[in-house]
């Protein structure tokens, strides 16, 4: 099977640069073809790369706050473009302050993200849902459902 | 790069500067330098920054600090003023918000009118340059104590001149370090150029007979920075800012987390800013010290944020820090309710005044500062020799030789070649040393300690390890064990 | 005071007391020692406490413990479950109420009932007297770690018949340290004798193959105990507790609040203790240590709080003492809730974890390591001097003579006329030394430490220093500087 | 004025020896004659020296939760025995657990205390209210009715 493509960045005016270069990390040792645009990522330049490399997934990283902001008319965007089915997660500290997950994540999913990342999650969180989502778990994980515990609070779902 | 230099800005080239800088946002217009003159000597003793870090340095008390800033003036003084009265705060904060920090005041406008919309902050941060120069004043004639602006921007030149006229008495910021973590493409030579206006005026406020504390801001990318790297850069942005006429400097460091390799640093870090400064010929610059809790990954769990908060503050007391940062139960959540916040320093105030009798002096600390200096002369004269003498040359050519290298920078002109890790004791050492010029027994130093640990964890040295150290303090240890 | 020594009790004499005390309360009739000895070997290695602290001290970890005990059985072992699960508790306590300490059966029987009726707990602590024997191993049946009786009852004869035949594996106290700091006028006769039984009924299941845990109660009265008081105490209590069978005992240090003097303190406690076992003939005896958090006056304010509970858990890692007993965020205001008590837990844990790792080498330790062990040798020896070689009769005399003497005690047993005061650098030291027969260098040490305080705060060393420093950690500071 | 006397102790099977201790410290400084019964006091104890030593008030401390259990009866107690006009005090901490005051107080005023103290309260808000109920405040401070601020939580009223 071919290796699966991810377009990962931190989007709008933010510079935080640890999670994402990690998640860079962790999403290759994982067997994820991986193109990270690194920080102050534009929408425009989500799109544009995902296209570039038929990606399979766009995963948007928000650390600052100011993510409800930055990420408001993304998925139509996509749309237009033509990535309609392409899969779109988003997470970090994507609001500001500390807010009850289950209403942040409401509010993004209704912004058309597939699914939303608690503060602190960890990788192998993420990849879990990424195979999950991308068809790449094969059935005796599927149906245990085997969910990474969160280890550090958060968690999707 | 043709026409940088460390030398002084003349007043030509300060006042051509500052008429195109005023007109880019229509608040600029406010600013009129004598009227801010009198405004800030028309201020009472205890609203200005650097009489109170004297003082505090002069009895040796630490004083405590927290971080704040929201959208609308209101709600900031209402924020500031608990955090005052209920957090026991010593000094405050302005805390601005990302897009200002990016020179986007239309989003910060839209960020403003949204927060008054929904009636909360929808801004990271307090927008000073959109509620201009009376916005600021409120700020300052509503609280009884010194307030700072703490932000993290690249070009931070419009913003200084509404808020030095707007009365704030200290100003956070630094060419390198508001550059390197905070951007991820802006030349090194134009920040350090736009600081040194920021400086100029600075002494331009100085000689007008009103001190402005400046504090080049210490912690980096506050994930895994060596005590030496940070030091060199707080003294080049020291000599930078002296320069320009600064006279009341606070150079800062964020924790890393090993008691001793933090009480020494703390230590080096005024005693080697007041060396380099005299060498330089700026004797009677008055340096002060700052501790940043701990800067990078925090738990989320609140008991155990408030372990994190309180060990930091147990390093300030004992280290004799002039002042430190706190940080809040909700770090890891995001920005602090003002409850949080003040718990945060109620937690600090505690251990401050618990501890602030207890002097540390063990065996270890001498090495470590023997070690300390020795590493960041290493640095900073590599530096001197790259610029032939000007620093802020030796600055650029250092960036982009990877002779200054901070680790997880966003900025494509930082070399990110240098790893670090911690040693078996955790304190903060280099896993590989990239092009940093340590000498070969440093370098030996640095290796040995990091096989030390890889032996004892029975793994080889690897991106895994420096991996499992980001993650270390938030997963409840400070050395990031395998798994 | 005739017949009072420290030798073994015989079987007879044990077996004739015993049979007494089995009839004190109904409860007493269900303890039938073979068949607690069956239970005790059916426990599997996780739940017995000797194993675990034994480890602990292999692997130079230090270990997590709380107090909790509520009255009702159910909601007991809900508490202790959850301070397991989310308190991540290493090793669990059963603390024992006040009616129960004081032997008063019938009154924590009505607080039982009321404990029913109004659906919460009217009682301080856990009546593991009224739930006997079975009501005991529900708790040790339904939790996975290892779980300790924690009091404060001078004479536990039949508590401690029914928690051993119940399963604990750990118990607090001793004849002089559940007296003075909990008894008005109990002679010391009386309790010392009371706990060889103790400690003998310890050694019959020692030596039955079931390993018992013995803990002396190390921080007296929590409040302002100079280090060597606390040392002489815990060595007499554990030669005592070793002549009677022991073999696995946990001595306990009180936080003083100056990190070099602690960390000396923890340390001296292990090594004194060893070496005067090992003179005395018990070198096999299993010693390790307990730093207790700060045992006096806690600041009400939760924050605050957070910030004491922090340092005593870097202390207890610092110092690398096996475990550490942990205070809660709700100390100054009453019985925490389960929650508050997880909470210090998981504050604790952070510390701990991040810490292990390091050590204090300080110059300042070592002299503090010499000046403890010399004190703590001054009064031990004059304590076998005056009881002509039986360490028992020593010490009823010693406190006869205030040569032992705890300060702020009830008991009229006490003295009560040595004085403590904290130094200028928040060590503990003597303002009065009433009759403890510290030699004349080390009274003139302790007298020039108070008049450097005195000299330094601009008064004269009086009571009023003292109450300002019994005071002083709950209103923020280590010293009670004068207002 | 002749001096007031107090007879302090703290109640029940209680041992908590510090605190009552700075009392008797402070109140003697205060300018009061104190007979302090030191711990584990009955009922009986505490009113038999009141009787003994005609003491203007008793100030009962608990501080080890069973407060509520030890205190039940008293002041019924005390009048019987001709302390009908006797004030009553009643502070440290009373209960088991963190209790919200205004019911605590509530509860240990209908059980005949003149005044109920919450955990802390300072002696210097003590010794302002017994000047106060005993009379000793002259016009000026009464009017004022300037109560120290507590300086460690708590405080009456
Ligand atoms: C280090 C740090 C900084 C450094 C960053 C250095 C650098 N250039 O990288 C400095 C000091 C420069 C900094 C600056 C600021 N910061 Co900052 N920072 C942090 C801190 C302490 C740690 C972040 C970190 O590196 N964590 C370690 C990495 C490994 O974890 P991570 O970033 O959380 O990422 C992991 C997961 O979240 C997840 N993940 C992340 N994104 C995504 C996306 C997807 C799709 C998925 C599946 C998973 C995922 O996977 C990652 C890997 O495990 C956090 C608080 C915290 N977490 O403790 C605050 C924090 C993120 N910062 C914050 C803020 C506000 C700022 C500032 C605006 C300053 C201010 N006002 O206080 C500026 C922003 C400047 C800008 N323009 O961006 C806030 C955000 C508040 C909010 N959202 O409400 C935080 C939460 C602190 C706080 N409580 O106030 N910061
Ligand atoms: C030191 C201490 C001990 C020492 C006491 C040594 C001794 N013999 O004196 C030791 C370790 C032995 C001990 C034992 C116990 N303790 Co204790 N102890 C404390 C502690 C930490 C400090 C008390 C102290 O000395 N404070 C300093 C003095 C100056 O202040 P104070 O006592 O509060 O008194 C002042 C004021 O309250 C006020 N005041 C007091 N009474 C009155 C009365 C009146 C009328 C007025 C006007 C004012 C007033 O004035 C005083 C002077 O300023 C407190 C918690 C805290 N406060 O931080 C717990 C605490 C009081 N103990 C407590 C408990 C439960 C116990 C034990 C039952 C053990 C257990 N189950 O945990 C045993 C009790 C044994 C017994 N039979 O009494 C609980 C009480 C819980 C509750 N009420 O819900 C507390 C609150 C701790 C807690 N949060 O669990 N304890």
């Amino acid at each position: 099977m071919d290796k699966k493509h991810l377009v990962i960045g931190v989007i709008g005016a933010d510079v935080h640069a640890v999670g994402i270069r990690i998640l860079e990390f962790a999403f290759r040792e994982a067997g994820f073809e991986v193109t990270n645009l690194g920080v102050m990522v534009s929408q425009e330049e989500f799109i544009a790369a995902a296209i570039e490399t038929d990606a399979d997934a766009i995963l948007v990283s928000s650390l600052y706050g100011h993510g409800e902001l930055d990420v408001r008319g993304m998925r139509e965007k996509a749309d237009e473009a033509g990535l309609e089915d392409i899969l779109m997660y988003v997470g970090g500290n994507i609001v500001v302050g500390k807010q009850p997950f289950a209403e942040v994540e409401k509010r993004f999913k209704k912004m058309g993200f597939d699914r939303v990342f608690a503060p602190g999650t960890p990788p192998e969180t993420d990849i879990y849902y990424l195979k999950k989502d991308l068809g790449l778990l094969d059935q005796a994980e599927t149906e245990a459902d085997q969910q990474p515990k969160a280890e550090n609070g958060g968690g999707e779902e | 790069m043709s026409d940088l230099t460390a030398k002084r800005l003349s007043m030509d080239e300060f006042t051509a500067i500052q008429a195109e800088i005023l007109t880019q946002w229509p608040t600029g217009r406010d600013v009129d330098f004598d009227e801010a003159v009198a405004y800030h000597q028309s201020l009472p003793a205890n609203k200005i920054f650097s009489r109170a870090l004297d003082k505090a340095k002069t009895d040796g008390n630490t004083l405590i600090q927290p971080r704040a800033g929201v959208a609308l003036i209101p709600q900031h003084v209402k924020l500031l003023t608990y955090l005052q009265d209920e957090g026991e705060a010593d000094l405050l904060p302005t805390t601005i918000d990302s897009y200002t920090r990016q020179n986007r005041y239309k989003e910060a406008e839209i960020g403003i009118e949204e927060s008054i919309r929904e009636n909360k902050s929808m801004l990271n941060g307090f927008p000073a340059v959109n509620h201009g120069v009376f916005g600021c004043r409120q700020i300052i004639d509503n609280l009884d104590i010194p307030v700072q602006i703490r932000h993290g921007t690249p070009d931070a030149r419009l913003l200084t001149e509404i808020a030095y006229a707007g009365g704030f008495t200290s100003y956070e910021g630094g060419g390198i370090s508001y550059n390197i973590p905070y951007a991820k493409s802006v030349p090194l030579e134009t920040t350090i150029r736009d600081w040194q206006y920021v400086d100029r005026l600075t002494g331009l406020y100085e000689e007008a007979g009103c001190p402005i504390n400046r504090e080049p801001y210490g912690p980096l990318t506050g994930t895994l920075v060596p005590p030496f790297i940070s030091h060199a850069v707080a003294i080049i942005e020291s000599i930078l800012a002296a320069e320009q006429g600064v006279r009341n400097i606070t150079v800062g460091y964020g924790q890393c987390g090993n008691l001793v390799q933090d009480v020494a640093a703390i230590q080096t870090l005024q005693s080697l800013t007041d060396e380099y400064l005299r060498r330089f010929g700026y004797g009677d610059v008055q340096v002060t010290t700052v501790l940043h809790q701990w800067m990078g990954g925090f738990p989320q769990d609140e008991a155990k944020a408030y372990a994190v908060i309180a060990w930091g503050s147990a390093v300030a007391a004992l280290s004799h820090a002039t002042k430190v940062i706190v940080k809040t139960p909700h770090e890891a959540m995001g920005v602090p309710t003002k409850e949080a916040n003040a718990a945060g320093l109620r937690t600090t105030r505690q251990l401050i005044s618990m501890l602030g009798e207890q002097t540390l002096n063990t065996y270890s600390l001498k090495d470590e500062k023997v070690i300390i200096a020795a590493e960041t002369r290493a640095v900073v004269d590599r530096v001197l020799e790259l610029g032939e003498g000007d620093i802020a040359v030796g600055t650029i050519r250092a960036f982009d030789a990877g002779v200054l290298d901070i680790p997880f920078a966003p900025s494509r002109f930082n070399a990110g070649k240098m790893l670090p890790a911690r040693d078996n004791d955790g304190c903060i050492r280099l896993f590989h040393p990239g092009n940093v010029p340590l000498p070969p027994e440093l370098l030996d130093f640095h290796q040995q300690k990091i096989e030390e640990r890889a032996h004892y964890e029975n793994r080889k040295a690897s991106f895994q390890m420096v991996i499992d150290d980001v993650y270390a303090i938030s997963k409840g240890r400070l050395v990031g064990r395998p798994r």
